[in-house]
């Protein structure tokens, strides 16, 4: 069978390869993508913890619904934001999306 | 558990080979002698103008952003709808809300005018 | 001798354990067998559903449809695979290869791979998974992704505008659709379709008329079938996302969209007419088969009597049913249903059956007063624009006297 | 010698990881967005893997049938990007790469230290259902009940929101 460790450590991989593309990338639907990634190693965490550490309690599977949930919001106005800013700015590379930073 | 999945893993790597075997066969027995006119893309018989990535109308946006939040909320009103004979009275009850909670959302973008196409 | 295909089951795994396998081998090895046998199957039903189609839709424009190759043109489908076969593949200019190459084959896999848990008669079901209804969701959900990675990917302005009203559509009817599944399940209480079959002492239709209706519509629209095939409008965007497509590869997208309708078909044998279920079906399991697919050719034929019934609708009307009819009309369903359910508990069947077909009869009155009165307005607006305002909303001031 | 389940969660790891290193390397955006499809498709698996066969088909419908849809819609609606033969990566990636390599290793390193990373799951007991039970503990007032009820809320807000911001007529 597979350690939990195995997918603790696919999780965190997982995890930094989103972490890099939110650091990295210019292109703000591409930061996002970064961001889904991270939320799915999250969620591979909570249900491997679930399976392994106590099944008999349902916390980890409630858990994950709520990352789903959470996925699902913050990619709905996150890319509104996206191709609001484009029609004003016809941009959506995020360096120039400064003003608020004056 | 895992045994009922078999099968479905074992679908999800054959079914593929199917289409690939019918894709494969034609490289063998069809010509294949492409010219540069022949490889245009289509365009009411003219030739094309433009480029392909024209803009599109942002409705199509707006739609799929109402379905994602529909989407998610229904998907986990299944395990409530398996639980069913668990449930009392109120369990029923408050699923029901959690989706009525979306009707609202529902309401809005309709007066809004999300819903209309023009 | 009551069921040849367990009988042949049970033979193959004993001479397999007589050659001295491990007991997990053999079932991943039987499990294959299953997965080749349903899929060539399902493959060959799908080469006979061209010359079906074909017939059918002949027939309902008085035609006589193919009649030359063999008995009734029953050859006609070979005839059309070998001709795909030896015909040559255009990739067009700019195009992405890989995606493009990728899209059809996704087509035609997801489609046979909703066959994995259809269950076919009581003892041939692929596989018995406990979120069986939202697996085919999620097949369907593969599915719509290989229809924009189809426009996308042939460089194409028309394929691009079809693609993304194929999927506008899709995912708009998705909602009802899926809401229309759960109905069901909340009667089963259980998402595994065999369970879902077997709890049909009473067919679904009777206790969820609306619910199959709803399924019915929204089947029709996610196959882009008419009156809801504004994806490939030959007048307007020529043939939508697959217009780039030759050869074989338009001819897998083309079985791909018959499996899918006949696929919807059993699927609404399996969710709303009780699936194999049938005289007998429960002793003689190999008249199940029969039966289920009885149910899915005559779903199936319905699908193809809408198709070649009705007009297109513009893709306002369309998005308009689907969001402001459907979708209210079957969230109230599904509200309904679940609290009388709760409430039905312990009743006698037939008191439950009769209330919940009662309840849908009710809400069907409502929405066909609704509905009247409603068109009665379109009409008169059509009919006399001076008395109504042009712009919404049509204020009801004025009583609906005349309907011409 | 591996168990075949295993392999399979090699392969299956293998193939998502570099999915989504696709992710956060290729230029055409499009093409990004399919290659986070398989990356979540992969996941799926994972999930199935985990004995959560609910999750994986939420995956699948959630993630590969609305979130990446959504997505591609948004890249074809600020197409002009999409095909920016520029570089698509800040001049500071360097720095990102270590900063994720550095959590990585971070993590690892706990991982390592940890004594309850068991190697086998504990075997479920007969009828044990947990679709039916996740379905008992979302409306149940003492368990989460709360949670579910704020999920509606928090995606009926971001519904509103997200309408409000990509909405203004001008």
């Amino acid at each position: 069978m597979i350690p939990l460790s195995w997918y603790l450590i696919f999780a965190a991989a997982l995890f930094s390869i989103g972490l890099f593309g939110v650091l990295s990338r210019k292109n703000a639907v591409a930061i996002l993508m970064g961001v889904e990634l991270m939320l799915n190693a999250v969620n591979v965490n909570l249900i491997a913890f679930w399976r392994y550490l106590s099944f008999e309690t349902m916390a980890g599977q409630v858990f994950a619904v709520i990352v789903f949930a959470v996925a699902a919001s913050e990619v709905a106005v996150g890319l509104a934001l996206v191709i609001s800013v484009y029609r004003r700015r016809q941009s959506i590379v995020a360096d120039d999306i400064n003003l608020l930073k004056y | 558990m895992l045994n009922d999945w078999l099968f479905v893993g074992l679908m999800l790597v054959m079914a593929p080979i199917f289409p690939i075997a019918a894709l494969i066969i034609p490289r063998i027995l069809a010509p294949k002698k492409p010219n540069p006119l022949k490889s245009q893309t289509y365009e009411c018989g003219i030739e094309t103008v433009g480029d392909t990535w024209i803009q599109f109308k942002a409705q199509y946006y707006n739609f799929a952003l109402v379905f994602l939040v529909f989407d998610v909320e229904i998907v986990f009103l299944f395990p409530w709808a398996v639980a069913f004979n668990q449930l009392p009275l109120y369990g029923v009850i408050v699923g029901i809300l959690f989706i009525e909670v979306l009707v609202i959302g529902l309401i809005y973008a309709w007066r809004k005018g999300i819903l209309e196409w023009f | 001798m009551a069921d040849p295909v367990t009988f042949i089951a049970q033979w193959l795994r004993d001479y397999l354990t007589n050659l001295g396998l491990a007991s997990e081998w053999i079932s991943v090895i039987m499990a294959a067998l299953g997965v080749v046998v349903l899929a060539s199957a399902v493959l060959l039903v799908d080469i006979f559903l061209v010359w079906v189609e074909r017939k059918v839709v002949a027939r309902f424009q008085d035609r006589l449809g193919p009649n030359r190759l063999g008995p009734f043109g029953l050859f006609q489908p070979i005839a059309d695979v070998i001709k795909l076969l030896i015909k040559e593949d255009i990739t067009p200019q700019g195009a992405d290869k890989f995606v493009y190459n990728l899209a059809p084959i996704l087509a035609l896999a997801t489609v046979i791979m909703l066959w994995a848990v259809i269950p076919i008669s009581a003892t041939v079901a692929g596989s018995t998974i406990n979120v069986g209804a939202l697996y085919i969701v999620a097949v369907g959900a593969i599915g719509t992704l290989s229809i924009i990675m189809a426009g996308w990917a042939s460089h194409n302005k028309y394929a691009l505008l079809g693609a993304f009203r194929m999927v506008a559509q899709m995912i708009s009817y998705e909602v009802p659709m899926v809401i229309a599944i759960l109905i069901p399940v909340i009667l089963a209480k259980s998402m595994t379709l065999t369970d879902i079959v077997e709890s049909q002492s009473v067919w679904y239709i009777v206790l969820a008329p609306i619910a199959a209706i709803v399924f019915l519509i929204g089947a029709q629209a996610e196959l882009g079938r008419a009156p809801f095939d504004l994806s490939e409008a030959e007048s307007e965007i020529v043939a939508g996302f697959h217009i780039e497509y030759t050869g074989m590869k338009f001819g897998l997208f083309y079985a791909g969209e018959l499996l899918h309708a006949m696929t919807f078909g059993g699927l609404f044998a399996t969710f709303f007419l009780g699936g194999w279920r049938g005289w007998g079906a429960e002793t003689y399991p190999i008249l199940g088969i029969g039966y289920f697919f009885i149910k899915a050719m005559f779903m199936y034929w319905v699908i193809m009597w809408i198709k070649y019934s009705f007009p297109r609708v513009r893709i306002d009307q369309m998005l308009n049913f689907c969001w402001k009819f459907l979708t209210p009309l079957i969230l109230t369903v599904l509200s309904i249903t679940a609290i009388m359910d709760k409430l039905l508990t312990g009743v006698p069947y037939w008191i439950y059956v009769l209330a919940m077909l009662l309840m849908n009869l009710v809400v069907l009155y409502f929405v066909y007063r609704t509905v009247g009165s409603y068109a009665r307005k379109e009409r008169q607006k059509v009919a006399d624009p001076a008395k109504v305002r042009v712009n919404f909303p049509v204020k009801a001031s004025t009583t609906p006297t005349q309907v011409s | 010698m591996m168990s075949p389940l295993q392999v399979i969660f090699i392969l299956v790891s293998a193939i998502t990881l570099g999915a989504a290193l696709m992710v956060v390397t290729t230029r055409n955006m499009v093409r990004a967005a399919l290659w986070l499809v398989l990356a979540l498709f992969g996941v799926a698996i994972l999930f199935v893997l985990l004995e959560a066969g609910f999750f994986a088909v939420a995956q699948v419908i959630i993630y590969i049938g609305a979130i990446a849809i959504l997505m591609i819609f948004a890249i074809m609606l600020t197409r002009r990007i999409a095909q920016d033969p520029g570089p698509q990566i800040n001049s500071t990636w360097p720095l990102a790469a270590v900063i994720a390599l550095a959590i990585f290793g971070l993590i690892v390193l706990f991982i390592q230290g940890w004594d309850k990373t068991m190697s086998t799951p504990p075997a479920l007991p007969d009828g044990f259902a947990p679709l039916s039970d996740l379905g008992v503990a979302l409306v149940s007032a003492n368990q989460y009940l709360i949670p579910f009820e704020v999920a509606s809320i928090l995606l009926l807000a971001a519904l509103i929101g997200a309408i409000i911001i990509a909405w203004d007529r001008k």
